[in-house]
Order: C-alpha cells, then structure tokens, then sequence
C-alpha cells in the first residue's frame, strides 16, 4: 500500500493549518470527546441558527488524520442546514466503513473525499471519525 | 445415522493415539472436555504463526490483522448463537462468565438495574454444576438476597410445580442450566422464562452442556444471559463465552478491570468503555477466541441439528443397552425426550471409581465421581456415578465397547 | 552481545513472513505481546493431539496425562520464580490475576488479614498499568480504603522522598511495577519493601515487563505476591500467573467460584479447596499453561541473564541513535541503569500515530498512544508517545530501521 | 498395564470385608475427611492409651481402594504406639509418592505392600490416602 494514498496533500495541509481551531466564546452545546485507545481528546462547539450551522469550532489534540478531519468537516458544515449536514454524515461514515472499496462521492464529500485512503486501515478509522461523532453528538444536544 | 463419523474421527487427531498398551481410544468424557479437530489446532498455531500481535492496540499490520481475527471471531460466536456481534463477550471459560454477571450485579450502583436488596431473590436448581450455583451463594451473601431452588422429581427433571411460588415479585435472578451435566435432562425453558419475566427478573441459561450440542437461537429461547465453554464445542480451553442481550449488556457493570475496557483513566478514577470492550480487560486470549470460531465453523459445517440428531439416536441405543445389563441404574431420564447425550448410571456394588478404572483399562474413558454437582447428587441418593457423555466423534462401537465394558466389570469386581 | 539473534529468529515462525507488501518485519512491540518460539506453538498443539482431558477430574489415562502436563508446568513456573510449586496460580492474564487479588481482599471477611477497613491506605504510583491501578481504584471504593501513590521525577523514575510519609500503619497494600511499560524505569524494590513491611503492609509486584526479560527470585525480592502474563513472555495467549508467599496464599479468599476450587458444596453454601486450586474454579487453560511451561523453558534454556544482557546494550545503541536524531525527545529515563528495554520518545510536532503508521509501512511494529498508562502520560506531560520495546529476537539492524525510518518520517511529513 | 496390580486379591477382599467398620461409642478424637475430586467420605475415630492405639474404628463410603487401604490401616495400626504408626505412615506415604518405583517394605506395611500398585495411577493415590490423611489428622487432636 502506498503511504500517499492515507497521507494526500490536503489531508497534510489540513493538519498543518488546522481550520476553525479554537472554541468559539458561545455556544448551543459543547462536547467532549475521547478515543480511549490512543488518548486523542476534541473538544466541539456547535451554534445552530433556524437549523443551520452558523459556527463549528473545535480544539484538541490528536494525529494528522482526526486533526484533518475535524478541519475539513468544519469547513463543509458551516452554513449547511441540519438536514444536508446529515446527508454529508451518512456519506462520510459509509465512506470510512468501505474498506476502501467505495468511490466517494466528491459533490456531497468535497474535500472530505481525501480521507478515502483512511477505510484502509482499521485503526485510524476512529482517528478520522473523533471530529464527526463529536459534532453528531452535539448536534443533537443543540436541538434539545 | 446421517453423520458420517469414520470421517469426522479422521478430523480428530487424537484418535490416533493408544490407550493403556495399544487398546483403541474410546472417549466418552466429552461432557467433561471435547476432543479438538485439527482444523481448530491449526487455526491457533496459525494465528500465533501469521498474526500475532495485541489487538486494539497498535498501528501496524499484525494489529490490524490480529484484531481482523479476533473481531471475526466474536461475529462467527454471534451467528452460532442468533445474536448481535456486540453481544458476545470472550471470557476464559464458562465459570468466569457465570462469576463475572455474578459479580456485575455487587458492581452496580444503587439506581442501576442489577443493584440487589436485601430481601431479593435469587433462584437456581437443585441440578446446577458448582460454577452455577456458588457464584450465587456469594452473590446472596454479598448482597443480602436469598437463595432459593427447583427441586428434582426422582427421575432427574425439575420440578415445576412450585414455580409460582418460587418465582416471585422478589427475584431479580433466575440461573439455570439448559442441560444438565450428570443427568442428561434438558429443562422447560418457555414456562420458567415466561414466569420470570413476568416479574422481572433476568434470566441466565448456563448452556456449557447444549451449546456444543444443538442447534441454539437466543432470541427464540428469549433468556438474557447466556453462558458457554469453548473447550466443550471442539474449542480450545482458556476461551469462555457470555451473550447478554444488547440493552442489558449496556448497563452492566464492569468487572475485571485494566487496559481497554476503559474510556478515561485518571490516578482516582476510571470511566469505561461500551459493551463488549468493557468486559475485555487486558490482553484478550486471542488465539483461543479465533481457535473458537474456527471451532463453531466447524460444527456449523456438520450441521448442529445432524449432531443433535445424531446424539439422539446414540443416546436411545446407549440406554436401552444399560438398561438391559443386571444391576445397571441410570440417574436421569431415561426417555430420549427433551434429554441430551450425557449419562450417568450405577452398577450395583461397584464403586464408579472402580469401574471407571476398569473401562480406562480397556481404552474407555468415562467420568465418574459428583460430576461438580454434588448437590444434584445428594438429590438423587447416589454419592457418585458412572458417567458416559457422548459426541459427535462417538458410535455404536463405542456404545458396545461401554456396554461389554461394564459386564466384564461385573465379573472382575464378582470374583 | 552474547545471543545468536539470527538463530533465535529462526525459531519464531513469524519471522518468515512479510509486511506491507514485501517488507521485512521489524517487530518492535513485545512490551505489548512477544512472539512465539515453534517448541511454544507446537507445545499447545501437542496437548490437544494427544493428551487432551479434563484436569483432576477423570480416572482415565488422558486425563493422567493432562494432569501430570498441566501440573508439570505449575512447576517450571515455580522454578523460573524460584517458588514452590503450590504457590503459583494460572490465571488468564496479569490483569486477572491483579483483580483476583483487588477481589480477594474483598472477599475477606473481618477477621481475615486481608480484610480492609475505611481509612486503611493503599498505595500505588503514578507509572502503573491500567491494570495495576484501576483494580485498586475499585478496591478503595468498595472498602473505604484510600488511594494513594508515589509520584514521578522529570527523568521518569519514582520520587521516593516521601516514602515514610506515604507508606504508614495504615497502609495494608503497596502495588506496583516493577518495570513501566512506558519508560523502561525499573524500580527499586528494596527500600519500598522493606518500609512496606515494617509497617505490616503486603507489596504487590506487577511484573509484565519484567519477568520475561530478566532472571527473578521471589525470595530475593521479598514481595508478597507477584504477577505475569504469559503472552509477553513468548508463552501462549490467555495464560498468566500469580505468586503468593505460602502462608499468604493459604489464607487468601478465593475469587472465582466454580467446579474443582471446592472442598464440599450443598445448596446453601461451600468449603474451600487448598491453595492453588482454591484460585483455579473450572476446566483451566490447560493448553495454555502447558504453552507457558514450554515457553519458561525456552527463555530459561536461552538464559534469563544473557536475555537481559543483550537488551541492555540494545537498549544503550536504541538510545543513544534516538538522542541523535533532531526533535526526538525520549519519554523516560537516558541512563540504562535500572532500566528495561521499553523506548518511548515523541519527535517534534509528528503525532505518534502517523509516526507508528509511516514505520508500519517500512514494516517496524511499533506502539503509540498512552500505553494503558493514561495518568503516566499526563504526568510525563505527552498525550501520547511512540514505544520501541526490544526481546531477545532484536538486533542492532532492527534499531536501524526504526532511527532510519524515523528520519525518514520527519522528511515525509515534513514534505 | 495389568490391572490385576492394583486390584490384588486383598484389597478386594478388604473391601468385601472391611475390618473395623462402625464407628466406636466413645474416641479421644472424631475427624470428617472427603475427597472433593470424587465425594468419597469417611468419619474416623481413634483411641490412645498410654501413646497407644487402642483402637481405631471407622465408617464412610469409597471406592475398593479407599474403603480397602482403612481397613488395611485399621488392621496396621490397632495396638501400636504412636512412634510406631509414625513410621508405617511415612512409609505408606512415601510408597504412594512412588510412581511404582519403589519396593515396598513388607516388614513395615504388612498388607498394606498390596496397595503399591495404586501409586502408577495417579488419580487414584488420594482415594489410598483418605482414610490414612483422616488418621493423621485425628491421632493430632486425641493427642491435644
Ligand atoms: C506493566 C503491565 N502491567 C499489566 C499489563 C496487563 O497485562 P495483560 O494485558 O496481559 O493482562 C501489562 C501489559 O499490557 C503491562 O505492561
Ligand atoms: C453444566 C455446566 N456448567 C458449567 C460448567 C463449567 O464449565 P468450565 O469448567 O468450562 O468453566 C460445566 C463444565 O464443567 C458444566 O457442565
């Protein structure tokens, strides 16, 4: 297996120059996450105006895979309603369970088609999806 | 017979082997431990060969790959039993499932579901194996909840009659075995579970004896906690399974505690992980829990309603044959009806360690003694006996070979 | 160095296959589980092929012959602690055999010595195992006891200073490591005994990362009860140990409770077998501890001392090649003084999971994250590190790759 | 193995006629020993004077080889001192730890010599045992 195929460019660039970083001062819910394997710890705030996601900030430690990931997913939430947010979600979540044997679907995933190479190896799947279950999580606190 | 056993004997590498100078092997102790294919050594040899690493825990290929092996394991467990894949937990053998719900229900909190009270109840049988029915001695003792037990009728089966009364508004806990292990009586699951869920309590089937030997769907026997060996399913030893169903599991307590059943660790506490991980601490026994799946692959093969079947008819042959030798009692049904393939008998005078003896030296290996179910014993006025359990590996010869065993006893111990 | 690497590696059978498309395996992750020798693997296949039975519990020839196997390795394991026979106990794993214990002090009714008091102390330190901490977490709840432990110098090594302060009358256990599985630091044992028993406290050794790798005396070390897992120790999976000093055993309360651990059983209550079968409910891992027996041997035929030897001056090359790289930063203590072979380092800004993923695809076997030592991590300061942990079947070219592909990942994600 | 070794005409015949069975009225000390491998019980009682076995009475359930090494035993030890059933039990004891290797020695074990066969049967050993482990536990307590 070749190694660029987890580590593509954008992923490296995400990871480098991580979006929305930093919590934002308000929120509708906030959460925290753990993966109790590794130690990678996110903290995520969401805020939701007439169920769209007006701001998705998150901050935490974790490797190139989950820091991309929650960066990227930030990017292409933020300013979705609830709705096609979860379209994304589902999308995201086959991708990740395929074993690398789906084709992502560039026009719902966008960037997040990089993280493909992921469904290869079993034990980062939980790297990519810390961010995602952390917003699932606090998405569905922010509507309650 | 639809089972061709000559065949599934060549699977067996054991039976290769000689007994006492050259006599040929006859194992009737599978009740005891079954015998393993080859199939089975080979899928442990192979994962400690190819795949050894811990699993859930490194980055690297043999981690991928072991946890592959184990995590596929756990699914084979699952369809073997009707279940989903998250309610299967490997343990070490059937005993630490048992001990391991039994120590669960002291974990819990008060608020949580499995938290006893003084003056709860917890029911057994009077035909429990020790390892189901101390668990919950001390469980009573621990907790402040009384014990109490089905009785036997004088032919080996529970008596029922008191079930209303036994079962009550009080009991949190009804453990039993599916089948048991002396008397070969399999047990009237629908009434009791009916009862008991009815007053809500949980009820936990100890299936060391009918897992190996039927065909088993947890959600038509609608129990909650089911137990099993490995060992006694053509597995390896030092691999045990619990199933609980998914809700229950979820807020089950944990019980061993270490690495990887944890969410967050600080220096003054601990928060744990889901169902089953949170049962799986440490280091799991890898290579036993693919052995096992390789060994439930293997009966699946054959056909668990063949072996079944196959047991039956055995069994009836095996009875009707004791029966019909002099002084020969049997303890336990002797209809093949709702009766697995382990039976248990007395001969006259002779000492079951005696005839034990005598058979192992003519290359038949029985059991004999209380069969860890010394009350079941006592029950019964037979302070040991005989016991002959029998497997998909076993035939008419060994049948004959048991039968003509015990006369040439007779005469041996009348000289 | 003294051992023939390249003919050890021969006899690993794990060896002969590739990584990652053809690479050649550098496994550098036996602090997490070791490899298996062929003599370890066939040892266990042996058992099953021909003297598989039940233990203690038939009066046939096999299980004779399963008898005198399983107890045959009861004895090679009290050999290689310089024990007696009846003070070792097979467990599934060290985890097991750490909670048996937390349970066991449960278990202890007033009166018993191990039976603990609100207020009585236990202490531990910040460098355990999940498994040594979260068991005696647990035990403080249930008794009322207090937690207690020794904290860590920068270098990684245990702060004594406050031995006298933290180990007082009121201290009934100290549990701890005797080799992190994170830093290498072994500990000093004797200062922390001998204060232990001075105030009538029993110590508690966890030796995981020790017993494999170095030649141990129970006597020696004067700890009440010590620890090990199989698995790590190039022995079989799902087998582990624990030592307890004669008398100590004698008076412990079992944990599990089961078939074979009895004495006598009636409906309401039970008896206890003698120690180490009072510990040992069920059909044990026979296989497994006959496994573990074979492995003792193997490692012993080697020779612990020469083990140890070799791992030292590995680990003195793995240490100085890793100070020499630029940004990598090593998690425990420089010097090789007291000291194993477990390496763990951070490098710069590289997340430990990308540097194990990028090492993986070079075909070096390494761990990260926090080890199951989660409080350790916070102390050291690093979420998550980066574990080179060395055996007897490592060589200097195995420490090349993992410092050649360290550089050769500080390129690729420095790109 | 020949069977005929460790089933020798006397211990069957002890066990068709076991001697000094039934329990005595009276006994300086009474002891309850069972074998938990296999159920076999017995109740033991002995009588001392003077340092002397003055009788020795039992009553229980086993196996030919453990109802038959009592009776054997009772038949040993009736009317000797204490030093002198001492030295028969070490004897005894050490015949069993055998594994066949050793010679009985008739002039101390008498008809016990028959029982050396049991100690090539390992499982066996303990029933050999049961009824001597009970006279050493109560010949203990008759002496407190
Ligand atoms: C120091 C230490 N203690 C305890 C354990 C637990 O061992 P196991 O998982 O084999 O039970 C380990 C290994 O994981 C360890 O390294
Ligand atoms: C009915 C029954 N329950 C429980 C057990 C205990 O199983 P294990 O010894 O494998 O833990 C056995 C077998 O010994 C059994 O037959």
């Amino acid at each position: 297996m070749n190694l660029d195929n987890l580590y593509q460019e954008v992923i490296l660039d995400h990871y480098k120059h991580p979006q929305h970083k930093g919590l934002s001062e308000k929120f509708d819910a906030q959460v925290h996450h753990v993966n109790p394997s590794c130690g990678d710890e996110i903290t995520l705030n969401v805020n939701l105006a007439d169920s769209t996601i007006s701001s998705l900030t998150w901050d935490g430690v974790g490797c190139s895979i989950s820091q991309a990931s929650v960066s990227i997913m930030s990017d292409l939430l933020i300013g979705k309603s609830l709705d096609e947010a979860q379209v994304i979600f589902d999308s995201f979540i086959e991708l990740m369970q395929s074993k690398g044997a789906l084709v992502a679907d560039e026009s719902i995933l966008e960037d997040a088609v990089a993280l493909a190479g992921v469904s290869k190896y079993p034990a980062r799947i939980k790297c990519a999806l810390l961010g995602w279950m952390a917003y699932k999580d606090a998405s569905v606190q922010a509507q309650k | 017979m639809s089972l061709d056993v000559a065949s599934i004997k060549e699977d067996f590498p054991i039976f290769k082997r000689s007994i006492r100078d050259g006599k040929k092997l006859v194992y009737l102790d599978s009740g005891a431990t079954s015998q393993k294919p080859r199939s089975v050594i080979e899928a442990e040899g192979n994962f400690y060969r190819l795949h050894n690493a811990a699993v859930h825990r490194g980055a690297h290929q043999l981690a991928e790959e072991a946890t592959d092996a184990y995590e596929g394991a756990r699914e084979i467990v699952a369809n073997f039993l009707g279940a989903h894949v998250d309610e299967i937990v490997f343990t070490k053998s059937a005993t630490e499932s048992l001990n391991l719900l039994a120590y669960a229900f002291s974990n819990a909190q008060p608020g949580n579901r499995f938290a006893l009270q003084p003056g709860d109840e917890i029911v057994v049988t009077e035909m429990e194996h020790h390892a189901n029915l101390i668990p919950w001695q001390q469980l009573a003792a621990r907790s402040g909840a009384t014990l109490s037990w089905f009785g036997l009728t004088t032919e080996g089966r529970l008596n029922l009659e008191p079930l209303k009364k036994l079962i009550t508004a009080k009991t949190k806990i009804v453990a039993l075995t599916h089948q048991s292990n002396v008397l070969g009586t399999i047990n009237p699951l629908a009434e009791i579970v009916a009862r008991a869920h009815e007053v809500g309590a949980v009820v936990i089937l100890d299936a060391c004896q009918s897992a190996p030997h039927m065909s088993i769907d947890v959600s038509a026997l609608d129990v909650d906690f089911l137990v099993f060996s490995g060992h006694k399913a053509v597995g390896p030893t030092g691999v045990g399974v619990l199933w609980g169903k998914a809700e229950l599991l979820d807020q089950l307590p944990p019980f061993l505690f270490g690495g990887s059943m944890i969410e967050t660790v600080t220096m003054t506490s601990a928060t744990w992980a889901k169902a089953p991980k949170r049962f799986e601490a440490g280091v799991p026994n890898m290579a036993q829990a693919v052995g096992l799946g390789t060994a439930l692959q293997y009966l699946t093969r054959i056909g668990m309603d063949s072996i079944h079947e196959h047991e039956q008819v055995l069994t009836k042959y095996l009875i009707e044959q004791l029966i019909s030798i002099d002084d020969v009692r049997i303890v336990g049904p002797l209809s093949c009806e709702n009766r697995g393939a382990s039976v248990s008998f007395t001969c006259g005078d002779i000492h079951p360690h005696d005839m034990g003896q005598f058979l192992d030296n003519q290359g038949i290996a029985v059991r004999t003694g209380h069969h860890c179910a010394w009350p079941l014993a006592r029950a019964m006025g037979v302070p040991s006996t005989t016991r002959a359990s029998l497997y998909l590996y076993n035939d008419i010869s060994d049948v004959d070979a048991l039968t003509n065993g015990i006369r040439d006893a007779q005469k041996y111990f009348g000289k």
